[in-house]
Formats: C-alpha cells, structure tokens, sequence
C-alpha cells in the first residue's frame, strides 16, 4: 500500500507493479484508476487519510486475495489532487479471469465504501467536505 | 483516562475522559451539541481496530477514534 | 483496436491509452491484462486472429459503451507469445466506478466467448490447437 | 459460385460450391467427413457478418466463412 502528496504518478505505478509481478505467473492483472473529474467548478479534490486503520483494512483484502491464489495493491493521494489528475490507483492479479474481475469488483466498491479517507470539494482555494458523496462506514451509528 | 480523537472533517481537538466501556465513551460525548449530527454516522476504532460492540472495555492510555463518512477513490 | 505481432509492450500501450483520454473527464479507468501463464510444459501459446469479424465484433462494443458514456479499447497478438509476456490488453473508461466495473466483466467474458481468435499451445516447437479450452462462438451449429 | 473458407484450426483449403441459402451449404459441407466433427462447434460469417440463419439467401461472389471454437486473450 502506498500513499503520495498530491496526485499519482500513475504511469511509474502501473508499470512497477507490471514488472514486480512478471514472474509470479499470474494470468491477469487488472487496475483500477480513479482519476478527479471537472464538475461543479472544483478545481481538485483533497483527500484526509487515517493511514493505521487503512493498512488494517488493506491487510484484509491482501488475506482475501491471497486464499484465492491472488494479490492486491493500492495506491492513494493525500492533500489536493487537480482535475484531470488520478487520487487511486488499486489493482488485482490473479491467476484465474473470473477471480480477478470478482475481486477488482468486491475490492474497489468496499474500499468506497470503508477506506478511512475523507473526500473533499476545492473551491476558491476552500476544502468544503463532500458530505453528501460520502458513505457511513461499517458498523457507524455505534455510539449514537 | 483515555482519549478520543476525531477524524477528517470533524472540527474537533482529541479530548481525554475517564471511561471503562464504550458505553461511558458513547454518554459523555452525547453531552457535547457539536457532536450530535456526527455520532449516528460514525463508526469507531479502539487502538487503531474498528470495534463494534459498546461493551468493548477500556483501559488505562487507550486511544478511540470517531470516524466520520468516507469517500476514497 | 490493434492487433500486433508477438507479445505486446503493455507499458506502451497503457500510458498511450492513459494519455490519449487524459482530457476526455473519464473518472474511471479499467485495463485488463492477459498473460501467459507458464503450465503444461509450454513454451508460448500462439494465436490466428480473423481481423474482419474481430473488427465488427469490437465496434459493437464500442457503440454499447458509448450509450453508457464510455469507451473501450483493446489490443491483442497474432502468432507466438512467450511465457510471462502478454498476449491481450482491453479497457474501459467510464465518467462512473460501477459502469466501469461491470463493462469490463461484460466486455472481457463476450471477448472470450465469441471473439474470433483461435489459441494454440506451442510445445518443442508444434502448434497445438487449445481445442479443450475453447468455446463456440454464438450461433455454432447453424450447419450441423 | 460461391466460396467458403475454414478458420483457425480447420485444416482445409477453401472451397467453391452452388449454393442459394445456407442450408444449400450446410448440405454440401455435410457431404465431407472430414467436417462432421467441426461443423456442430463452429459458427458461420457471410462476407464477415456473423449469421444465424440457415434461410439467408446467397448471391454470386459470396464468401461463407466457419469459425471454430475461439480462446482469445
């Protein structure tokens, strides 16, 4: 797992991970990149990371994946990340088609859904908390 | 005592409090106003694990995190 | 769609690709990599391609996605493809996460299915037709 | 006259045969015994659209082509 200041090199990351697993004799290896679309008149989004729960949740994945005779990787920005420059980067490999295009899937939407990572909206150089794209994470509501 | 911290975009300094269960941890910050539109949506980590159960105990230095809604990617 | 000789340098074609939807506002970006995997005993596979329905068969494809307001590309070799190296590389890119992910499933498995290519074990030398690993096309049997 | 071709593994030269629909040249293909264990495994494209029909008409320079059972990626 990997975390930057400001936007991913994604190029540098795609292709370490392509050759750090040119031997391992997976069959396929997909990534997923997510790349900060302009609308609303953002000029980027910021990105807040609680790194220790993070490497936690990523270690699961990587558990996961590896009882399925897989691997997971992930790469994300903290700070500001620009319109039209990628914030993630994750990614399978897997010996098998289906188990890869399964986990990518099962992988990407639980790291939407519980990766500590607060998203927010730049406008007019402000950080404004991009409250309502946000999702409670498993198990929130707990001391309510 | 023990501390609580709060994450992203809560706009809140860690506060320390005396507690032996989630549960005290849950009553004391019910008391603070700010904090009400927060709770229901949070989740909790004790020591860096997500903890999902108020019976969870408390000791001497612990460390719980309010973690508020996320949006990676 | 390209169609090369030989293995495919996929660094190339994943940051041309990357490159030339840079400023398309795509917030998805899926690629799928097919490698060889070394099992069997053999030394490459090797594939024939027939180019002219391969071609309609991906602009089908490329006008599904475009109606989901994405796009797909792909690259596959023709002849031999040694062990650990590539023979395939599609993608997808998407304004949205879950349209991405489910395009890909979709685009890989039809791929599979129905793409004509035929895939052949190369072993001390011979070309020996996958004949247990491949599947008819859809509408096989019309002349039986 | 019209022509049909085999490919990928099917190791045979293209042919030249009468032929007004395709069920004319599912006959005629029937006719090689070097073909009854292909022909129920293999798909079917006229001048490169795939068909599925064995009704489609045929006209003079038409080119049939079987398509065997495909592994790509």
């Amino acid at each position: 797992m990997e975390l930057y200041d400001g936007p991913l090199d994604i190029k540098e990351i795609f292709c370490r991970w392509l050759d750090e697993e040119a031997h391992s004799n997976y069959g396929a290896y997909i990534p997923f990149v997510g790349t900060i679309r302009a609308e609303d008149d953002i000029e980027a989004l910021s990105f807040d990371i609680y790194e220790p729960v993070l490497r936690e949740w990523f270690d699961t994945w990587q558990e996961k994946a590896k009882a399925l005779g897989a691997s997971v990787k992930m790469a994300h920005s903290q700070g500001d990340v620009p319109i039209h420059t990628s914030s993630y980067i994750s990614a399978v490999f897997s010996p098998k088609r289906r188990v890869a295009l399964e986990l990518i899937d099962a992988f990407v939407e639980d790291f939407k859904a519980n990766a500590p990572i607060w998203k927010y909206d730049v406008k007019n150089g402000e950080r404004i908390y991009a409250a309502d794209r946000s999702t409670p994470m498993y198990g929130s509501g707990l001391l309510a | 005592m023990i501390k609580v911290e709060f994450l992203g975009p809560i706009d809140k300094m860690p506060i320390e409090m005396e507690a032996s269960t989630l549960a005290d941890v849950s009553a004391k910050l019910k008391e603070d106003s700010t904090l009400i539109q927060w709770l229901d949506k949070c989740a909790v980590a004790l020591n860096d694990t997500m903890v999902n159960d108020l019976n969870t105990s408390l000791k001497d230095g612990d460390r719980v995190s309010i973690l508020p809604p996320v949006c990676g990617g």
